[in-house]
């Protein structure tokens, strides 16, 4: 059986192009950067072209950009280390309802440790207000941290807009850009941001390598400590071909990044429109137009999301939910809550993410099987009265 | 999700789903907020349970567990019915994972209140002592 | 030129039979472990395949073991993760002076909230004296954290006898074992350690994954937060192929291991002796006999450890050393001050670790090669009166 | 260390290492403890400069830097030699890694300090102003 991968938003596959100029760096090539001797100081160069190379992607200097271990770890060192290295200037972090657990489980923590969070609502399409922003700033604020797009909705964010007021506040701002980065153009000065997080392996890339891009001058206390690498602001031994992965991801995402939206807009829409035309009772999440080429993300009355979930991976078609039962959690997505969905149609939630090499046949195939599925479920299902 | 074969038969073919025509109980529990709603009903001839079907809103788990229990409890006489607990069904299904044990709770939580709602019907009064395992919703909720 | 890799302790070489297992998990079973489709679900197995494999190096349940970003990383989340889990109970770690910066910066920052640290001293060799462990205990010690092996010194600390009287206070015991897995036996019931940490790339897995183990019932808040991965213990996408070369490289390291130190035995022993017959004026710096089997370290007096580290890669051989000069700040390293050396004789330190496929051939070049540029250096240097 | 070809080429073959007969100045500048040791000594005729030796303990930079001020004020009157900086010894060696422009200080403080030495022996008092920017130790320390 074809398999069919929509789940793009979750991980992406990493190009053969990138896997190909990470290998000589493992067993070659393998030495530590912070070695003085030859094996290091290839690997030092190797990390810096790197550097500049996803410098180039999102246009800042290569100075600007400290390597991590991933989004997660980005956003938690972005939290963190504004926070510390601000206390003298206050105490207050604002940010969404509908951010990443990598963001949100962080100001929890910070909470905790007395620091004050403001969880800005968003409207039905999952849209922060600008005005929200400005009302909430208070002169103990020192950091406004809200996503560039959201993973599960697809919802873009007006960051320009935000960063507009931020910047007359004089107060930091955060984006967590996960699901943007070599997806849809990310310029950090068009943004107005002070610091982003990235994730290599959500635009082909590697898994276990991401970036924090913090703009120069900004103070940030490191999170992960114990020795001088990146400039003192994240330690550990570097993952070399990790960087070097997410250098070249980042290289021939900003050659293709063009193609890449106009290649999805078409095959998202497509997708949207058959599942809402051949489905009755189902709704679509997230904003129509702000939105991301990748992301299709319905909820589907009267049936779980787990069980289309399940029920699509027999046909060979991976996607992804929102509903409780998929995490082990006893409530779904705070996502599709925040937009005002019940808990039904939460858990009702069903997630396709487009990537590079989806074609028209694979739409075709989800529209001809996905309705036959929620056919079959509602069937079973004791809220659906035909 | 790391689910059985059995659970994954069960969730690709499950047995017994429907309503049934002039049911002799029917049993309601959980509630969409919580992802799962099972109903099942029953036919009872001679202290024994004939016929047994169900309909679910809920993770592949749950229509498993229906699907399974429903098998079970066919045949059975009601005190052996009522002896039957989520942990046999669970083994029934060769295990589930831990965080879809619950689901199991809902399935026997399911079959007594059938067997209650049956009860009530013909004695007039229900199960002693019903107690429900799952306390996110009674029967009937 | 043959180039020779004596810097096995800075990092080693990614084993081609490590690699090979990690390939087909970047661009084929690239799915998301917590993915809950086929491709998911085939990376979970994969991964927990790889933790069975890395418990059964360390002998410990797979369930005790949670992946990270390396040794850092570990180090961090053992420190931080155990004092904050546990501050109704105490505030107060000790550790030693001669530990790897990713424990001491910790310690530091945790000294800047409120925490309490007692810094032990060591002997001349390095060693950690177990009767100033137990008297440094109080009625709010949380944790002891002590290194197995030093990474510059090679010093093999007595944990056992350590393991005892923590064990006996009801204490909590942390050991960083980045230098001694993969290299020595490293069992957590016979050390008798609670929490220990670990790195791929010293033991010829990929750089960017490590690990650390906590023995079940030990409290530990996370240190990256933000999903559900490893049990709620480290959030972020799993570092899949990582993981799985951190996995094969524990089952070779296990099949290895006697080998491994039978083979390293022999050569260190034969460089230390090469080196002090051959060269006057050189001290042996760590324990001459509770030793890392890769470890030699001297100083050489009158002439800095930069220079000759640059000489010798000049010649294709790659070393290291702990003066200043080669670390951009200006104190050399903590460890050789902690054992007694004056600035100078730490500013003169080199550091040879062997490895795997290292041989005599090896250490004939390098007792050929060191004792020129040590004689050519001391010419050079004003403080060398012959 | 990332060194300039210039920088390796200098560490690699010094010039003019070696102490000197009878010298017209030595300057000493900086400690073990901090890991570099400068020892210049100059001869000088009519007021140029007529031949300029080192030793070193240092690292790579620290005997680069050595070597090439040595080469740079030979044939220098003393006021041309006074004029050279750490900053022109730096470009003269393409470049040091920022963490490295420290031991061009002490090249400069050494020579500076073999001219003070040589100015005392002469004149009898030493070089008017003289501020050795490396404040780790002092001439002959
Ligand atoms: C918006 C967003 N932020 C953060 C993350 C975390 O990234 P990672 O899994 O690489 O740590 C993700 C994906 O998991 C994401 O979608
Ligand atoms: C003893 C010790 N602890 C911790 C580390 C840090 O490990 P990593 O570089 O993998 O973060 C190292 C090596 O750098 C080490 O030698």
């Amino acid at each position: 059986m074809k398999r069919i991968y929509l789940d793009n938003a979750a991980t992406t596959p990493t190009l053969p192009s990138v896997l190909k100029e990470m290998l000589p760096y493992f067993s070659e090539r393998y030495g530590n950067p912070s070695s003085l001797h030859s094996f290091g100081q290839e690997a030092r160069a190797a990390v810096e072209a790197a550097r500049a190379r996803l410098a180039g992607l999102i246009n800042c200097q290569p100075a600007e950009i400290i390597f991590t271990s991933g989004g997660t770890e980005s956003d938690n060192a972005a939290l963190f280390g504004v926070l510390y290295a601000n206390k003298s200037k206050g105490d207050h972090i604002i940010t969404s309802k509908i951010e990443h657990h990598a963001v949100l489980e962080p100001c929890q923590w910070l909470e905790k440790q007395g620091f004050k969070v403001t969880y800005l609502d968003v409207d039905k399409y999952g849209l922060v207000d600008p005005a929200a922003v400005k009302a909430a700033i208070t002169d103990k604020t020192v950091l406004v941290s809200i996503m560039h797009a959201n993973n599960e909705i697809g919802t873009i964010q007006p960051i320009e807009q935000i960063s507009t007021i931020t910047k007359e506040a004089g107060v930091l701002l955060h984006t967590d850009a996960v699901q943007t980065v070599g997806q849809i153009e990310v310029d950090v000065d068009k943004l107005g941001v002070d610091l982003l997080s990235l994730s290599a392996h959500k635009f082909y890339g590697p898994k276990g390598v991401g970036a924090l891009y913090v703009r120069k001058g900004t103070r940030l206390e490191p999170y992960i400590r114990g020795g001088g690498q990146e400039k003192r602001r994240r330690a550990s031994t570097e993952n070399v071909p990790g960087i070097i992965g997410l250098g070249k991801a980042a290289e021939i995402a900003k050659a293709e990044i063009n193609e890449r939206v106009a290649h999805l807009l078409p095959l998202r829409d497509r997708l949207i429109k058959g599942i809402l035309d051949n489905i009755p009772e189902v709704i679509l999440n997230g904003h129509p137009v702000q939105r991301l080429p990748k992301n299709v993300n319905v909820s589907v009355k009267y049936i779980e999301g787990e069980a289309m979930l399940l029920k699509l991976d027999l046909e060979g078609i991976a996607a992804s939910t929102g509903s409780a039962c998929s995490s082990g959690t006893l409530d779904p997505s705070h996502v599709l809550l925040a937009i005002g969905l019940t808990h039904e149609l939460a858990h009702g939630s069903i997630r396709f993410s487009l990537g590079r090499t989806n074609t028209d046949k694979d739409i075709d195939h989800v529209l001809e099987v996905f309705p036959k599925i929620v056919k079959k479920l509602r069937q079973m299902s004791p809220l659906y009265k035909k | 999700m790391n689910y059985s074969d059995k659970v994954m038969e069960h969730f690709k073919n499950p047995r017994n789903v429907g309503e049934m025509d002039s049911p002799d109980g029917i049993g309601r529990i959980g509630n969409a907020s919580c992802g799962d709603i099972m109903e099942m009903y029953i036919k009872v001839k001679d202290n024994v349970i004939t016929d047994a079907k169900f309909k679910t809103f809920g993770c592949a788990a749950a229509i498993a567990t229906s699907s399974m229990i429903t098998e079970m409890v066919k045949g059975k006489s009601i005190p052996a019915a009522l002896k039957l607990t989520n942990q046999m069904v669970v083994e029934a299904l060769d295990g589930l994972p831990p965080v879809k044990v619950h689901c199991s709770v809902l399935g026997e939580d399911a079959l007594k209140s059938a067997i209650d709602d049956y009860l009530k019907k013909t004695t007039g009064k229900g199960l002693e002592g019903l107690k429900l395992k799952n306390n996110e919703a009674g029967p009937g909720h």
